[in-house]
């Protein structure tokens, strides 16, 4: 449907199951046909476009056992709808897992913070603009990548782990909840499962139309972030073109956990250099265990980008990577 | 000769609308086929949403976007589509006190909160509202487009927020594009709004 | 001069209604029995569209009908590369093939998908010097390239001219287009220094943040339409005959424009608003056709892309004593522009070249419609250019206000192919006031110093552009009750001109502003033609038909207090809305006494008799519609001499982040140098989001084809990356040189359009500092280019490549 | 059954062009063949009550292929399980890394084929796999006896030949549209060509899926498994031979 420019929202069923069982019960009967809503800030671009066309949408924002900030006894559980201004702004978060909330506070803008979940932002859709654009590409289930190729633009995609797709992992709130080892809550009819964030996410590699292990039925409704990296030394950075609305060229998120100069143990995770929030072990490897310093950050910038193979026009994100890395190890 | 249109696109088509609940009758074009054929559990489409501080009764079809609803239901017009997507603010309005996208809401998410648009800020004798007054005296708009969505998130960022200093009148009003370039004269209104607000 | 307006801040009529919502652009309007179109675009960048089966659409309930191009142009469409209304050849992907009127968007959009289009597909090209090569594919059916009054035509180059031209040498095909002024070749030979480089400079779009809707009706053979325009009147009698609709007929409705910057400004370039028209009468129900974004994006308009090749040169002391320019425009799928020969004037202005060459060559591409945007040409070359005078001044051991000052344009200078004399120029003391405010001297030791990976650069910008007309008319009326009508034709595009200039009538007549009414907003109001409103013109040209029509009010006022009170004209004056006597200023009477009499009087007084003859018809149109209903006062305004020129001056401070590429502005100012404030927060606004343009031209904003397949991917606010809050700077430093000019009767020039291309240059200029001097010669200068440049990355782009964000 | 055998869609400007085989079909042969299976084996059975004598496989053994042939059998059999299991794995959402494998394995296939190619048509007995005339009214004629391979063998010999060609051939021109390490995806084949050799390759991989499942069930029936064990260590006994061959046509070295 690229041919011309479709505006409207076409005729699409709304449910507001209000409990959980219901939500849940009707992901699992509508399946394929039935879509998840959550702030819908990455769906009526889909829906007006009638590049997607799900036969009901499920709003899940009206279940309260999905919303909110709540301290558990290990860490902090954060349900899946709750906005991301919520958790900016929320104090328990800014206080212990500051990466977190400086991650959400740059997350598109003011309007889409206020309406859009953690969830959404967690599951949102490759941004490739072909895909985007409707094309029938591998993504969207066809045969080719209008991206990867010759002339193909593709400055904003991937340096790593690109299987025929080469779309990136928008989402500033991933590469945080990665490097602070949440654990995702799934549900689904037939019952929960916990998914390490890490393992959240999926390359086309494997799922060539999904970015995440979501089966059909299944919600994420909570994520849950242990005690482990709370208080640690955080560092967020996201370089955009524009410094609202726009997705990250590359961002960084780490925790450093620092004792007397030297680093105990370490995440470091950046976004929009692959499919999935990529988890810098080689990094993480070389730093632990050693003294947190300038010095340390140039000696193994390089490393970050050990087995990058970038596109025609994404060569910058090679060195914007490494920088980031560097300025995160350099606190 | 390429045929760019074939019968492909029909059978695309009629399979959008008919998973949509809405194949096509001969009768008074969509509404009856919504009415009649809906699914035990959805919305209901007449439903009462309060704008401005007024309850209103209103046919909404489930996937009806807040701003369509007011502008085209309501002929709450103030409320301007720039983009439709969610990346220019100009439809921006509060929602429980909360400035969001107009374009980017159901109508039907929010049928339970309070509405406030551009057209309902003004005092009952009808003198502007402390932004409105500030936006003027500034001279803050250009073409004037993306105003009411600048005076929407002026006034919820004023609400949360009623002494912020530039820099953070600033952040709080990153999400509306002014293409005329008059940021510095939005952010001059909100700063002299809270003076006098 | 001590004026009762002029040069004072007023709350223009119009704004109010912005900020509660309640003043009404097209979109908003509503009629009874209203049916809503829709368009089906082209899918392809070049194409014949060989058959159009809607027979299923048609069927379809709620569907009303269809308009396509052979309903529009029974007699075959227009051979020109201007934009068509509806079109069977399409050039671009997105443009209008034919719209679908159904009872509401939804059913239209669904009814589209019905429509079967059986297109030829024919070769396309999206940069220029891919067509310009031997055997590259031609954008139109005919050739690359529109001569004007010849057609279409073809232009190639060898593959080792484009070959040299990318590798930053002088092409030596022979160009479409020239002018040259001065011993270029004695020019260079007296220089000590000499930069030369190839170029470029991007193309991107309006995106006005109004789509470009338009709803029509048709009344006891009246065609009513509902439309956009930064034009009023000067948009109207061209709509009109578009449309195909006497000008009499037609009545053009347009309170609020949201934004234009180029191509709203006349009717060529938004031929869409005639589909509604033409649907409202070929189905007789009122249309309402909402454009979307992407198609804003496709029709709406962009700036050229300009890749050229420079040559400039410059004596020890540092005054340019030659510059050759060579320029390629790139003049899109539809459309076109004079991009390349206004950023040559530009120059000249700019920097008094003594010698200087201009060359050009235009070729089509299958990407967005072109046109005309803020600054075209000019705000693009200065981004190139500015770098280049910090070069030699680096080069020259010159201090690089200095070497500014030293070319600036004075009173007495002329610039241009012709050798135009400026009716006035004050740019030394626009750079001064700059450097005063910006404190140039205190932070000009802070250039290129380091702190951690940021960088501090500096940058001066300067901007110009002919910034006035002249030829238009002007009315104005006293009604007997003591109000002042003024008939404006000026449009309402967000300067607030409309306004502005209108009070050149009040400050005549010495008014009070509440008891004067601004009338506008439809021509059925009866308003007088304005200049088209681009180049920056309206405050000179509309300025000067507001005096001379209350000019003519006075005179006719006098005249009959005159013949009532006795004495001769000249004897009296005014004030407090009263004609009176000089030597007696109790004899006199009040203006509503006087417009009172006037009526009694008839004949020349109230327009029917005694007009001037050589009116615009669409101001004779007004007159004769308005005469007997009140003193009038009527004007055509004469042309003028000299080029008036708008200049502006900024000088930024950024800190640049090496190892991100980002930087934040630390301090920006704007000066004006635009003749006479007339207005000083409609001028403030000017520079304020000239500036927010010049960031987005130099640094962020993008026009993206995919090369495989000619479709858009910058069709949204997102992509095409236009700057938000806080990609600009949270306070922007204004002021004005505020010298009047000698041409118009309150001193005053124009500013749109120079107010940002002095930004585009200092910060281009400012990020080659922060980077050591380096020079991208291109515009934008993005992020990745930053960090690449830093990183010492030469990536794979196409040199001079037009369409990729590397640029 | 869904969308028929072809699956359509959109090319860059919205043309209608084939995206490639639909794949609800992988299910209608599953089920065809496997329905086709069980009723022969049924069919068999009933059959096997007539007591069919089963020749011996002790005694004098020749050699029925050479230990090379074997080995390419075996590579080409491992490539193609391997083939298929690793295309088959997205369609049916097994969440794998499959295209790595996938690709190796089809050049492992593609130059195992060639081997194959060369070395019958110059080292091997060619004849002895050709179909001839006489061949088809072999299954008809019990008295009617082979060569050194059967009708049945023959025809599973070329079916399996034409249709690994296909896939080979398509699936070496899409290999060409990925990026590999030997070079970067061009994207310099029209998408309604490509969606061409992406059917070709789906209606031969279907085919394949077919074939190869009737070929291990063949193999695994007991009347036919020392046919299987000839292909592990290379030969049948002398009773089994001339149970089945008819030795003026096919007279076999004696194995080691």
């Amino acid at each position: 449907m690229v041919a011309t420019s479709h505006d409207v929202m076409p005729d699409i069923e709304l449910y507001q199951p209000t409990d959980e069982a219901s939500a849940l019960a009707l992901a699992n009967t509508l399946g394929s046909d039935g879509w998840l809503l959550g702030g819908g800030q990455d769906t009526y671009g889909w829906l007006k476009d009638r590049n997607k066309t799900p036969a009901a949408m499920i709003e899940l924002t009206q279940v309260d056992a999905w919303k909110g900030i709540r301290e558990t006894a290990d860490g902090v559980e954060i349900g899946a709808v709750t906005t991301i201004t919520e958790i900016a702004t929320n104090p328990l978060i800014q206080s212990k897992y500051a990466l977190l909330s400086t991650a959400a506070g740059r997350v598109a803008s003011p309007q889409i913070r206020n309406v859009g979940t953690l969830g959404g932002n967690l599951v949102q859709d490759a941004r490739c603009w072909y895909y985007r654009r409707g094309l029938d590409c591998y993504r969207a289930g066809g045969n080719i990548c209008y991206a990867d190729s010759p002339e193909g633009l593709n400055r904003e995609h991937a340096l790593f782990g690109s299987s025929r797709c080469v779309a990136v992992s928008p989402s500033d709130t991933a590469p945080a909840l990665v490097a602070l080892d949440a654990t995702m809550v799934v549900s689904s009819v037939g019952g929960q499962r916990l998914i390490a964030a890490q393992d959240f996410f999926v390359g086309p590699a494997r799922d060539i139309t999904h970015m995440t292990v979501l089966n059909e039925g299944e919600i994420l409704t909570a994520v849950r972030i242990p005690n482990t990296w709370a208080n640690a030394e955080f560092y967020f950075e996201k370089v955009a073109d524009r410094n609202v609305w726009d997705f990250a060229l590359v961002n960084v998120a780490a925790a450093f956990k620092v004792s007397g100069g030297t680093i105990e143990d370490v995440r470091i995770v950046c976004g929009a250099v692959e499919c999935v929030p990529r988890r810098l072990d080689a990094v993480e490897d070389a730093i632990r265990g050693q003294q947190r310093s300038e010095q340390l950050a140039e000696e193994v910038a390089s490393i970050a980008s050990e087995g990058a193979r970038p596109l025609n026009y994404n060569h910058f994100k090679v060195p914007l990577m490494e920088n980031l890395v560097k300025r995160a190890i350099r606190g | 000769m390429y045929p760019v249109n074939p019968k492909l696109t029909r059978r695309r088509f009629i399979k959008g609308v008919i998973a949509s609940g809405a194949a096509a009758t001969s009768t008074s074009i969509w509404y009856a086929a919504n009415g009649a054929e809906r699914p035990p559990g959805a919305v209901e489409r007449l439903i009462r949403i309060n704008v401005n501080g007024q309850v209103r009764s209103v046919d909404v079809p489930p996937q009806e976007t807040l701003a369509s609803t007011l502008r085209y239901k309501l002929g709450l017009t103030g409320t301007k589509l720039g983009c439709n997507r969610g990346e220019c603010g100009a439809c921006t309005v509060l929602v429980d006190d909360i400035p969001s996208y107009g374009c980017s809401i159901l109508t039907h998410s929010v049928k339970a909160m309070r509405i406030e648009t551009v057209e309902g800020l003004e005092s009952a004798n009808g003198d502007l509202h402390p932004v409105q007054q500030a936006f003027v005296e500034e001279l803050s708009p250009q073409c004037g487009y993306c105003t009411p969505g600048q005076v929407m998130a002026a006034v919820g960022l004023l609400r949360a927020n009623p002494n912020p200093t530039r820099e953070e009148a600033r952040q709080g009003m990153a999400g509306n594009i002014c293409r005329c370039g008059s940021y510095d004269s939005y952010l001059n209104g909100v700063m002299r709004a809270a003076e006098i607000g | 001069m001590a004026y009762m307006h002029i040069g004072k801040d007023f709350v223009p009529p119009d704004a109010p209604g912005k900020v509660t919502g309640r003043i009404k652009y097209s979109e908003d309007y509503t009629r009874e029995g209203m049916v809503y179109a829709r368009l089906l675009t082209s899918p392809v960048p070049h194409g014949r569209v060989v058959n159009i089966d809607a027979s299923a659409a048609l069927a379809m309930d709620g569907v009303v009908g269809i308009l396509t191009a052979d309903d529009v142009y029974p007699d075959g469409e227009p051979q020109s590369t201007g934009l068509k209304i509806l079109t069977n050849e399409p050039t671009l992907v997105g443009e209008p093939i034919l719209a679908v009127a159904a009872v509401d968007e939804k059913t239209a959009e669904s009814a589209m998908a019905l429509i079967s289009l059986t297109i030829e597909r024919l070769p396309f090209v999206l940069d220029p010097l891919d067509s310009l090569r031997e055997g590259g594919a031609d954008a139109y059916t005919g050739g690359n390239t529109f001569v004007f009054r010849q057609g279409f035509a073809q232009e190639k180059w060898t593959s080792d001219q484009i070959t040299s031209f990318q590798n930053g040498r002088e092409p030596s095909a022979e160009p479409q287009q020239s002018w040259e002024y001065g011993d270029l070749e004695a020019g260079f030979a007296s220089s000590d220094f000499v930069y030369e480089t190839s170029f470029s400079t991007a193309g991107y779009p309006h995106m006005s943040m109004e789509p470009r809707s338009a709803m029509a009706y048709w009344e006891n053979g009246k065609c009513y339409l509902h439309g956009t325009s930064q034009s009023l009147t000067a948009l109207a009698e061209p709509m009109a005959n578009i449309i195909g609709v006497p000008l009499e007929d037609f009545v053009f409705i347009n309170e609020a424009t949201g934004g234009g910057f180029g191509q709203r400004s006349r009717a060529g370039s938004i031929p869409s608003m005639a589909i509604p028209a033409r649907f409202s009468q070929k189905i007789n129900r009122p249309v309402m056709m909402r454009v979307t974004r992407e198609e804003e994006f496709t029709i709406g308009g962009a700036r050229q892309g300009l890749q050229g090749w420079i040559k400039v040169g410059f004596r020890s002391d540092g005054s340019m004593a030659a510059m050759d320019m060579y320029c390629v425009s790139d003049s899109g799928g539809k459309g076109g522009g004079g991009d390349a020969n206004s950023a040559a004037a530009g120059v000249s202005a700019l920097y008094q070249s003594e010698a200087m060459r201009f060359r050009n060559t235009s070729i089509g591409t299958n990407t967005g419609h072109r046109g005309a945007q803020r600054g075209p040409g000019e705000n693009q070359i200065m981004a190139i250019v500015a770098p280049i005078m910090d070069k030699a001044a680096e080069a020259l051991g010159l201090d690089r206000l200095a070497i500014r000052k030293m070319n600036a344009a004075q009173n007495g200078d002329v610039s241009g192919s012709r050798s135009t004399p400026f009716t006035s120029a004050y740019m030394p003391e626009a750079l001064e006031m700059a450097a005063e405010q910006f404190d140039w001297e205190g932070r000009k030791s802070r250039s290129r110093q380091a702190n951690g990976s940021k960088v501090t650069g500096l940058g001066i910008g300067q901007g110009y552009h002919n910034a006035g007309r002249s030829g238009m008319d002007g009315i104005v009326r006293m009604l007997p009750n003591g109000r002042l009508q003024m008939h404006t034709g000026v449009g309402n595009l967000g300067t607030y001109s409309y306004a502005s200039t209108s009070r050149a009538a009040a400050e005549v007549l010495k008014m009070s502003w509440d008891d004067c009414d601004i009338i506008t907003g439809r021509t059925d109001r009866h308003l007088a033609i304005s200049s088209p409103q681009d180049g920056s013109n309206s405050i000179f040209t509309n300025t000067r038909t507001a005096y001379g029509a209350a000019q003519d009010m006075l005179a006719k006022m006098k005249e009959i207090a005159a013949m009532d009170l006795g004495g001769a004209a000249a004897d009296y004056d005014i004030d407090g809305s009263r004609v009176y006597q000089i030597t007696d200023n109790t004899v006199g009477m009040t203006y509503a006494t006087v417009a009172q009499r006037a009526l009694e009087l008839g004949g020349k007084f109230t327009g029917e008799a005694e007009v001037p003859e050589d009116l615009n018809s669409l101001t004779a149109l007004s007159v004769s519609r308005l005469a007997g209903s009140a003193l009038m006062g009527i004007y055509h305004d004469p042309r003028h001499a000299g080029n008036p020129p708008g200049f502006a001056v900024a000088m930024i401070e950024i800190e640049l982040d090496t190892e991100t590429g980002k930087f934040d502005i630390i301090e920006l100012v704007n000066i004006a140098e635009c003749g006479t404030v007339v207005h000083p927060q409609g001028l403030k606004n000017q520079l304020v989001g000239g500036a927010v343009w010049g960031i987005g031209l130099s640094v962020l904003e993008r026009h993206l084809y995919d090369p495989q397949n000619g479709i858009p991917a910058s069709t949204g606010f997102w992509q095409s990356k236009i700057p938000t809050y806080l990609d600009t700077p949270a306070n922007i430093g204004t002021g004005w040189v505020d010298l009047p000019d000698p041409e118009n009767p309150v001193g005053a020039r124009g500013i749109g359009e120079p107010s940002m291309g002095s930004v585009s240059a200092a910060l281009n200029a400012a990020i080659s500092d922060a980077l050591d001097g380096h020079l991208f010669d291109a515009a934008p200068v993005t992020t990745d280019m930053i960090i690449n440049h830093v990183a010492g990355i030469s990536e794979e782009a196409i040199p001079l490549a037009q369409n990729n964000f590397r640029g | 059954m869904g969308e028929g055998i072809v699956r359509y869609k959109y090319d860059v400007w919205g043309d209608e062009v084939i995206l490639g085989v639909s794949w609800d079909l992988l299910w209608v042969v599953a089920v065809a063949v496997l329905i086709l299976l069980a009723a022969h084996a049924i069919i068999m059975a009933v059959l096997a009550n007539k007591k069919m004598d089963k020749p011996s496989s002790e005694g004098r053994r020749v050699l029925r292929h050479e230990t090379i042939d074997r080995l390419f059998h075996w590579i080409m059999a491992g490539s193609i399980l391997l083939l298929i299991l690793t295309g088959v794995a997205p369609i049916i959402g097994l969440r794998i890394d499959w295209l790595g494998l996938h690709w190796i394995a089809g050049l492992v296939l593609s130059f195992v084929v060639i081997f194959h190619i060369i070395r019958s048509l110059f080292w091997q007995d060619f004849k002895s796999i050709i179909l001839a005339p006489r061949d088809f009214g072999e299954p008809f004629d019990s008295a009617k006896k082979p060569g050194k391979y059967s009708f049945e063998q023959k025809g599973m010999h070329w079916a399996v030949t034409v249709v690994v060609l296909a896939v080979v051939v398509t699936g070496l021109l899409m290999f060409l549209q990925i990026d590999t390490p030997f070079w970067d995806r061009t994207n310099s084949m029209p998408e309604s060509q490509l969606g061409l050799v992406f059917l070709l390759h789906g209606l031969s991989t279907l085919a394949l899926v077919a074939l190869a499942a009737t070929h291990i069930y063949f193999a695994l029936r007991p009347e036919k498994f020392f046919y299987t064990r000839s292909m592990i260590s290379g030969w049948i006994s002398e009773d089994e031979m001339t149970a089945n061959h008819d030795t003026s046509r096919w007279s076999p070295e004696e194995a080691d």
